[in-house]
């Protein structure tokens, strides 16, 4: 297979950020390119999907649009009342293979992997980057662990989802791939005063 | 000058062992740590800062604060320079550089200052009723001086160095102001648990606390306060931040001043950050602010708040004057006077009221301060500065012109008419405040829900009951977040002596001029030289509504928004029309609260991030090879790829004759994807597209055409089938989101019964079309395993295969009328498929394309685009009539029935051509029947336009430039450009008549270029009218 | 900043949203060709002074098309529901489809 | 009333402005009228002063509920233009340039309408394309106009971003060299000071909250100062055109929408002209006090509230920045909305309405102000003579139905897009 190139290409080098401190405020990190499987059912018979999902894949599907469930490298977000994305590993294929078996009267599938490029935000000052541009609160109590939100940040439509994490705040952001080097420019000017370090892609 | 001349020994919350060093006019002095740029230039015994706004008379520093009418000054210089800024409100740092304003050559000798000789003459609304002529052009001729005259302040033209933050945050609670009553909020909320954000404006909390003189008491509760409020995990406390807009749904806008107390920022900080803060309620612990009172010569340098006189002495550690006079209607002003007098200087207190409390009088003489009661200032004398007041008797129930009884030598002359208390965030949300008699004073009215107020901004002057108040705001707001077992603040309040300021105000608004005297000016606003005779003019004639005296005479319009002038002329208006105060009404606060950059406002989104850029996934290659770039809406697309030393015709003729020749390359990643699947999705095509939908087979594509529900094109495209339940479609690049939005629509609000989903893809794929004979022979090389036969993948055929080892998707459409294929592949392959097109691409003699060549090949074949779908023509003004289905309804199918819309004179798409070897084809000139001008003609009294070949009249119209063709024509010329296949310039365009009018000469105007060419009507399919090059 | 509760994603800055005006007017069933009832339905519309029944679009959540009920003088969201519902207004995060 | 000029100001200011008197007479209102007008904005004390100077029907009242200017009159950013290309359009308001180009002398009042040219910029070659059709039809029309270079701009605006850091670089521009800017108070004071010299009854502080009937007609208004009968009663009161439509059982093509502006600090003349930007919606020009106006486009939903969001705050700000990078230093001071009448082809509608007896006068969309004299005088002959003049003959409520509508911007009925 062709390397699928990253958005950010021209833009993305690896090293410090901004102001030097003593340890990184911000760590921004390109992740390797996701596979993206979109399932979207209608109201009717969408419990049902939501029941073999979990029979088949073994994966609880998330009664709440903003929350994310996840198993070995599979994680559902309910981006929409009966729209599912199955961000997948190397389970993707498992995944295809169960779409495959569904009707076109049930949930129909959309590969978008290719429409998103994916950047993780970690440290101390992970929460103060987002919300130079994010209008989500993103406090412990109202943005936990494995919850996820849509929204804009500079114009730029995002997914941000909190991962779980042992240390400190985590999050993945989701960014509409023809945004993405506007979005990078915009993260790291916004990262920059908080110092950090940008990491080789993943 | 000796230096810090006015500077006290001791005391004040500045640090004597940071000397700082600045420049005023280019001159140097030095203050200290604590100082602002008012308090040292008082301290240096500056005292003359500024010209006023119209008269050019001197002013001085009338507040410490943010409601500052007179210190505007101009800050930093190049690229940093600032004008307008209050220097009341500037932090001092080493190396600070001012410079007054308004003024020339200097600050002394001002050459503009006899425009107050004249004032008479320029009172309020004096423009209205001159320069009316004698020609229209008079005013233009005055308005050039008055413009020149008026304005304070020079922008900078060099662009802005710093950088400006936007950022948000979200809380329960929001207090605005630190003041004892904010602090004590903040205290209470967070001992409960909430989340608090304290802001105050200035550098450091305190509020008035800091203001007042140091007892140990009242100090040793602040430094308690702020302790705790550090150790509160979930209090954030944000200073030399204002909060300076309340909008809708609790959000507040805030600005903080990062680093203007700086020479300049540190590395990567911003100059100021600017935020949104969501919170589920607001406590506004805002204070009051001082009013002066209305006398002659009230602008006099050397006349100030008594409040502020009170802040410099007691926080500054600065003098404002040594012999001073303290003018009050109340009784907080005794403070003032009682803290100047122990900073060392003689004081007097004149009193308007005809008695004050045995305890105030007692305290006051005690402190060897001299009272005159029943007395006013009547004037102030003095050329740059006071040095003396005129006293006059006065009865505050009915105050009249009497003699001067007594003149009372000073240099300072301190002020107090009351306060007013800090409602401008309550005004904003539609709170309008209520006028109270007692206190004299604009108190809130209803409070909008989810606001509470505390404090000063509450009307309570005692230092006690303004921690009780903020106590109790913060209780309620807990209870209110449901917090409320877990509320304590009465600990706030344990050690506090019971209250004991008074207020006990009698509201006095203007001094009559004393008699015998020639009257002196009485200003109002200082800012905007309003005085109390403009007010009476505005009366005289009319203009009486609280709204009319301010549009009339421009008071409170300025940069303090008549944070101390608005009362006093409610007021004297009152007084005028013998009003109750009440009655008269206050005029609408609206934000923002302070003034506030635009660069903050702005933040990060500015220059080339003013709005985000779409790119496509070939963009770097693009780049690259050094296309030139075009913007359409967001995207940056190529426009052409110019060679060394070719132009953009050069470029895109080269381009758009290649790809008729051989083959070319282009990137149309930009087109709008949408993916359309389920059960019900050829019913819901058939719908929204005017032609058939039902029978397209699996592996073929169509070119579809979409209304708007009233009859009106929407968007084109084509769509194919994929499999069964599964479509593909492409819209235009500037109608991807409507067209998406619309569908969403369709589906989840009109025809919620049908089974579809529809999901963008457009960054998902990325396109490219392969266009020309040599075309099929490319995609050979590079796709494989795809039989390219035309029996195998037919025109408006649809396939998958690979490129190696890239899936692809492969249309074969044509925009350009050659033989074409549309080549799709997941975006994160898009540039390695276009480099491999683009190496297999030499042996066929490959040219890459850019949008410019695009326009080219289309506009010979005469497809339509931008030009055309312009959101005005229906499918019959596009020749594409025969597209729309007879046997079913389709979105827009009722509408476009209108009489409007199927008037047969509506111009329809032509193709034009030069109909000689000379003239420019232009888009955007205008066809004209060259048989049919016109004239004007003025029967019937309205202007009327004659056919001059029929007689017959038309419309109305007003009259032409002369070209001979006047009104609007009978078509326009949509879109131009030079075919090369044809070797001349061609056109797409409109034409009433339409094709009907082949072959027929008509006049192409253009009155912009002087230009009348003609121009003969053919086809819009200039270039191989019979599509034979799309199938051979 | 008019905020918005979307029964999906919670409650939003209106910007993520787009305005698809007057929700009471529906539109005619396409086979009905009577020009004065798609005219009335196309631009004739409810402009009250207060409460108001629109649409709003959530385009940059979970694009699913939302019909609120709104004060147009004070701003005032009064109720939001999915627009293809037309039982009860349902308000908050946890909407459950399934 | 004191007639304004040169000397008269010199005359008075010696008598220490003592002796002038009132602009217009302060009515208190009649049991009955020939014609009522509901609204004391631009358009309506326009519509009295020509009904009573062209027409000769004097006995009118001009019924406010607030103070007169008070509506969108007094809170729009004052461009007056003429830059119009669709039929029905055109000649409408370059009739209306002419009536400005006479008003201070006719009124007695200086408007200051300052024709300092007004330019349309263009950020694409699709967009120069738009600007020369515009062009030609403004010119062949009688308007003037003008295509501008990029270079020309340059020259005539210093200011704009012609950097490479210009995120839509500016093509060239469209400039109408008689359009400029008007005192938008001033223009309801003189209308008003006009119009009461011939008779008119000016009434404030006076709400129309109904409408009187007599078997299906309107025959008056009821206000909150008592009922008032009218043998005719027109209503011209822009935001509230709906609200007032619907008290009359009307339901109109307008949606009423919120449009905010936005001034800076007084300073020194930095732009001499109106400039629009192309890229985006919004407006710049410099009051003569010295202030920056600024204007932009709507906050998107039905709203009476009048007043903005921040969303469009900072929207207009990026723009004022992007397009004039010098505003970054520079102070907003003020920001204010008005609400809007909204049409659905982002054109008026001026005419007898379907109830007998009431005219309407509304969906001005952000035009209004530089049609308040033609709409004045067309609105003042359709009352008088019960049919529209030539001028306002396409301004129809059955335009939308009959498939003329006068889409100037082509967006079809979304008006929050005109
Ligand atoms: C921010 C903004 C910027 C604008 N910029 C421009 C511009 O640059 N150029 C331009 O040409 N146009 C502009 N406009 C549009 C223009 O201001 C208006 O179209 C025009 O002023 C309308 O005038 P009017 O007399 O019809 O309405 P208004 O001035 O609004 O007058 C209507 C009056 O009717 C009164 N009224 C309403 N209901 C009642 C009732 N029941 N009883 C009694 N009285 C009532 C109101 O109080 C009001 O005073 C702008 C508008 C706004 C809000
Ligand atoms: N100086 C005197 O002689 C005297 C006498 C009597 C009363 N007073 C007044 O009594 C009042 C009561 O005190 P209080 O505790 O209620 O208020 P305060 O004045 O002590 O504190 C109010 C604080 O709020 C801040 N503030 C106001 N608006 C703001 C905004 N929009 N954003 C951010 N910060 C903002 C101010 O900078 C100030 O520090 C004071 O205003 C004081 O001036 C003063
Ligand atoms: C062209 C124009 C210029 C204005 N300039 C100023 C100004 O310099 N200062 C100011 O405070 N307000 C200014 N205003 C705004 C008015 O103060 C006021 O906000 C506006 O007329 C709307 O009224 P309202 O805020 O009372 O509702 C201006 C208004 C207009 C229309
Ligand atoms: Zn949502």
């Amino acid at each position: 297979m062709a390397d699928i190139r990253s958005a950010l290409g021209s833009v993305y080098k690896a090293g410090p950020l901004g102001t030097p401190r003593d340890f990184p405020g911000v760590t921004l990190q390109e992740q390797s390119p996701r596979n993206l499987i979109q399932l979207s059912g209608w109201p009717d018979s969408f419990g049902a999907i939501c029941e073999s999902i979990a029979a088949r894949l073994g994966i609880r599907v998330p009664v709440d649009c903003l929350t994310v469930t996840t198993h070995d490298d599979v994680s559902i977000l309910r981006v929409g009342p009966t729209r599912l994305w199955f961000v997948c590993g190397a389970s993707s294929a498992r995944v295809r293979a169960f779409t495959e078996t569904l009707g076109a009267g049930d949930a129909v599938t959309t590969e978008i992997g290719h429409s998103r490029t994916v950047l993780r935000i970690t440290g101390s000052e992970a929460r103060t980057v987002l919300n130079r541009g994010l209008p989500i609160d993103l406090d412990d109590r109202a943005f936990p662990e494995n919850v996820f939100a849509q929204s804009v940040i500079h114009h730029i439509p995002v997914l941000v989802h909190r991962l779980p994490s042992s240390d400190g705040p985590a999050f993945d952001v989701y960014v509409s791939r023809e945004y993405a080097v506007s979005f990078w420019e915009w993260l790291v000017e916004a990262a920059a005063p908080l110092g950090g370090r940008i990491l080789e892609s993943a | 000058m000796t230096s810090q001349s006015h500077r006290l020994k001791t005391g004040g919350h500045i640090d004597r062992s940071k000397a700082i060093s600045f420049r005023f006019d280019g001159r140097a002095y030095t203050g200290f740590a604590g100082d602002t740029l008012a308090s040292a230039l008082l301290a240096n015994g500056v005292m003359l800062v500024g010209r006023s706004f119209k008269y050019h008379r001197p002013r001085g520093i009338f507040t410490a604060g943010i409601e500052e009418p007179n210190a505007l000054v101009t800050m930093r210089s190049g690229a940093r320079h600032e004008p307008n800024l209050p220097a009341t409100k500037i932090e001092l740092y080493d190396g600070l550089e001012a410079f007054s304003q308004n003024r020339w050559p200097s600050l002394k000798h001002d050459a503009m200052s006899f425009v107050d000789l004249f004032s008479k003459a320029f009172a309020a609304g004096f423009y209205y009723k001159t320069f009316i002529g004698p020609t229209q052009g008079s005013w233009m001729l005055y308005e050039k001086f008055i413009r020149k005259a008026a304005g304070m302040g020079d922008p900078t033209t060099q662009p802005d160095p710093d950088r400006y933050e936007k950022a948000n945050a979200f809380c329960d609670l929001l207090v605005v102001g630190s003041g004892a009553s904010g602090l004590a909020s903040a205290i209470t909320a967070g001992r409960a648990g909430l989340r608090v954000i304290l802001v105050e404006d200035d550098a450091v909390p305190g509020g008035s606390l800091l203001a007042a003189a140091n007892d140990p008491k009242s100090a040793g509760w602040l430094t308690a306060a702020l302790a705790e409020l550090a150790a509160l995990p979930n209090v954030k406390v944000m200073t030399r931040t204002c909060a300076f807009g309340a909008y809708d749904a609790m959000t507040f806008a805030l600005l903080e001043r990062v680093s203007d107390h700086q020479k300049v920022p540190a590395p990567h900080q911003p100059r100021q950050r600017y935020w949104r803060v969501r919170a589920e309620r607001a406590i506004l612990a805002t204070g009051m602010i001082e009013r002066p009172i209305v006398f002659g010569n009230n602008d006099l340098p050397g006349v100030m708040l008594a409040s502020a006189a009170r802040t410099y002495a007691n926080r500054h550690a600065v003098a404002p004057g040594k012999r001073v006079v303290v003018f009050t209607n109340n009784d907080t002003a005794y403070a003032a006077a009682r803290d100047l007098r122990a900073a060392g200087a003689d004081v007097a207190v004149v009193d308007a009221r005809a008695r004050i409390s045995a305890a105030l009088a007692a305290q006051t003489t005690a402190a060897g301060i001299a009272v005159h009661l029943g007395c006013a200032v009547g004037r102030a004398n003095g050329g740059r500065h006071v040095r003396s007041v005129d006293l006059v008797p006065i009865d505050l129930r009915n105050p009249q012109r009497s003699r001067i009884r007594q003149r009372l030598a000073c240099d300072l002359l301190a002020v107090s008419g009351g306060w007013t208390p800090t409602l401008q965030l309550l005004g904003q949300r539609g709170s309008k405040p209520v006028y109270d008699e007692k206190t004299a004073m604009l108190a809130a009215g209803k409070i909008p829900e989810g606001f509470d107020i505390a404090g000063g901004a509450a009307g309570e002057f005692d230092l006690t009951a303004k921690i009780e108040s903020g106590v109790r705001a913060g209780l309620a707001a807990a209870a209110a977040c449901d917090q409320a077992q877990a509320a304590q603040g009465r600990s706030l309040l344990e050690g506090l002596p019971a209250g004991t300021t008074t207020f006990n105000i009698e509201p006095l608004w203007l001094v009559p001029h004393p008699l015998n005297t020639r009257p002196k000016k009485r200003f109002v606003d200082l800012q905007h030289d309003v005085g109390a005779d403009d007010i009476e003019l505005a009366h005289r004639e009319g203009y009486v509504s609280v709204e009319h005296l301010k549009r009339y005479t421009t008071l409170g319009m300025a940069n303090d928004q008549g944070k101390t002038s608005n009362l006093n002329a409610l007021g004297i208006m009152a007084g005028i029309r013998g009003r109750p105060i009440g009655e008269v009404g206050t005029t609408t606060f609206r934000p923002p609260f302070r003034p506030v950059s635009i660069g903050a406002l702005t933040g990060p989104e500015t220059g080339l991030h003013f709005r985000p850029i779409r790119r496509s996934p070939m963009h770097d290659w693009h780049l690259a090879q050094g296309a030139a770039i075009t913007t359409t809406g967001l995207w940056q697309r190529a426009w052409y790829f110019p060679r060394p030393g070719e132009s953009k015709s050069d470029a895109y003729i080269r381009e758009t004759a290649k790809v008729r020749q051989s083959v070319g390359l282009t990137d149309v990643s930009s087109l709008g994807k949408i993916d359309i699947q389920g059960p019900d999705a050829a019913e819901f095509l058939n719908r929204v597209y005017v032609n058939g939908f039902l029978t397209l087979p699996v592996g073929r594509a169509r070119y579809g055409v979409m209304l708007r529900p009233d009859g009106i094109v929407m968007d084109d495209g084509t769509t194919s089938r994929i499999s069964e339940h599964h479509y593909f479609m492409t819209t235009t690049t500037a109608g991807a989101g409507k067209v998406m939005s619309h569908l969403e629509y369709l589906l989840q609000t009109a025809w919620t019964d049908l089974r579809v989903h529809v999901t963008s893809v457009t960054g998902q794929w990325a396109g490219m079309a392969v266009a020309g004979p040599r075309s099929r022979e490319l995609l050979e090389k590079v796709i494989t395993d795809i039989d390219f036969s035309d029996d195998a993948l037919p025109f408006m055929g649809v396939c998958h295969g690979h490129a190696g080892d890239i899936p692809v998707r492969v249309l074969r459409i044509s925009f350009s009328g050659e033989r074409a294929y549309e080549v799709y592949a997941a975006a994160g392959y898009g540039q390695e498929l276009w480099q491999r097109f683009h190496d297999q691409g030499k042996s066929c003699d490959l040219v890459v394309y850019g949008v410019e060549a695009l326009g080219a090949l289309r506009i010979e074949k005469g497809h339509v685009a931008g030009g055309e779908l312009e959101g005005r023509t229906t499918l019959a003004d596009l020749g594409l009539g025969k597209m729309a289905s007879t046997r079913k309804p389709f979105l827009g199918s009722a509408l476009m029935q209108r009489q409007g819309l199927t008037d047969p004179l509506r111009p329809q798409l032509v193709g034009l051509e030069l109909a000689a070897s000379e003239g420019t084809l232009r888009a955007g000139a205008i066809l004209c029947d060259p048989a049919t001008r016109y004239s004007r003609s003025f029967a019937n009294g309205s202007p009327t336009l004659v056919n001059n070949a029929s007689g017959a009249s038309a419309r109305d119209f007003t009259p032409g430039n002369g070209s001979g063709h006047m009104g609007h024509g009978i078509g326009f010329v949509s879109s131009v450009t030079y075919s090369p296949e044809l070797k001349r310039n061609i056109a797409l365009g409109f034409l009433s008549g339409g094709m009907a009018r082949k072959g027929e000469q008509i006049d192409a105007v253009s009155p912009l270029n002087g230009e009348l060419t003609k121009v003969r009507v053919t086809s819009p399919h200039f270039v191989d009218p019979e599509g034979e090059r799309l199938h051979g | 900043m008019l905020r918005i509760t979307c029964p999906y994603c919670g409650e939003r800055d209106y910007v993520e949203f787009g305005y698809g005006g007057d929700a009471e007017n529906t539109m005619p069933e396409l086979s009905d060709t009577d020009i004065g009832r798609w005219a009335d339905y196309v631009f004739f519309r409810n402009d009250p002074k207060g409460e108001h029944a629109e649409f709003w679009h959530h385009q940059h959540g979970c694009r699913q098309w939302l019909r609120v009920v709104r004060n147009t003088v004070t701003h005032e969201v009064i109720s939001v529901r999915p627009a293809s519902e037309t039982d009860a207004p349902t308000q908050g995060k946890q909407v459950e489809v399934a | 009333m004191t007639h304004y000029s040169a000397f008269s100001l010199f005359k008075e200011a010696l008598r220490g402005n003592k002796g002038w008197s009132r602009a217009w007479r302060d009515a208190e209102p009649k049991p009955a009228y020939d014609v009522v007008i509901i609204g004391g904005g631009g358009h309506g004390l326009a519509t009295a002063y020509y009904l009573a100077k062209e027409h000769g029907i004097t006995n009118v009242a001009v019924v406010e509920k607030g103070y007169i200017g008070g509506g969108n009159t007094g809170r729009n950013t004052t461009i007056v233009r003429s830059n119009y290309m669709i039929d029905g359009n055109t000649s409408f308001y370059e009739h209306s340039m002419k009536l400005w180009e006479g008003m201070s002398r006719d009124l007695n009042f200086n408007v200051m309408y300052s024709p300092r040219g007004q330019i349309n910029l263009c950020h694409s070659p699709a967009q120069m394309d738009a600007a020369m059709r515009r062009g030609n039809i403004m010119r062949m029309n009688g308007i003037d106009a003008e295509l501008l270079s990029r270079e020309a701009v340059m020259k005539r605006v210093p200011i704009l971003d012609y950097s490479a850091n210009a995120r839509f670089p500016i093509h060239g521009g469209l400039l109408q060299e008689r359009a400029g800017t008007a005192r938008h108070d001033a223009v309801a004071w003189g209308y008003a000071r006009g119009a009461s010299a011939r008779g008119v009854d000016i009434i404030q502080g006076c709400e129309v909250t109904g409408y009187q009937w007599d078997r299906g007609r309107i025959v008056g208004v009821e206000t909150t100062r008592g009922p008032i009968k009218a043998k005719k009663v027109a209503m011209a009161v822009a935001g509230h055109t709906s609200h007032m439509a619907k008290m009359a059982g009307l339901r109109l093509p307008i949606e009423t929408h919120v449009l905010q502006a936005f001034v800076t600090e007084a300073i020194k003349p930095v732009i001499d002209c109106v400039v629009s930007f192309g890229a985006v919606h919004f407006y710049i020009s410099q009051s003569d006090k010295g202030g920056l106006v600024l204007g932009g486009d709507l906050d998107g939903h039905n709203s009476y509230g009048q007043r903005g969001d921040l969303p469009i705050v900072e929207e207009n700000m990026a723009a004022a920045k992007a397009l004039v990078p010098l505003v970054s230093r520079l102070q907003l001071v003020r920001h204010w909305a008005g609400v809007m009448d909204m049409s659905m082809d982002g054109s008026p509608i001026m005419c007898k309405s379907p109830v007998e007896g009431l005219y309407i006068n509304g969906g001005w969309c952000y035009g209004g102000f530089k049609a308040t004299p033609a709409s004045g005088w067309c609105y003042a002959h359709t009352i008088a003579t019960e049919r529209p003049h030539a001028l306002n003959a396409r301004f129809t409520l059955d335009r939308f139905h009959r498939g003329y509508q006068i889409d100037e911007k082509g967006m079809g009925p979304t008006p929050w897009a005109h």
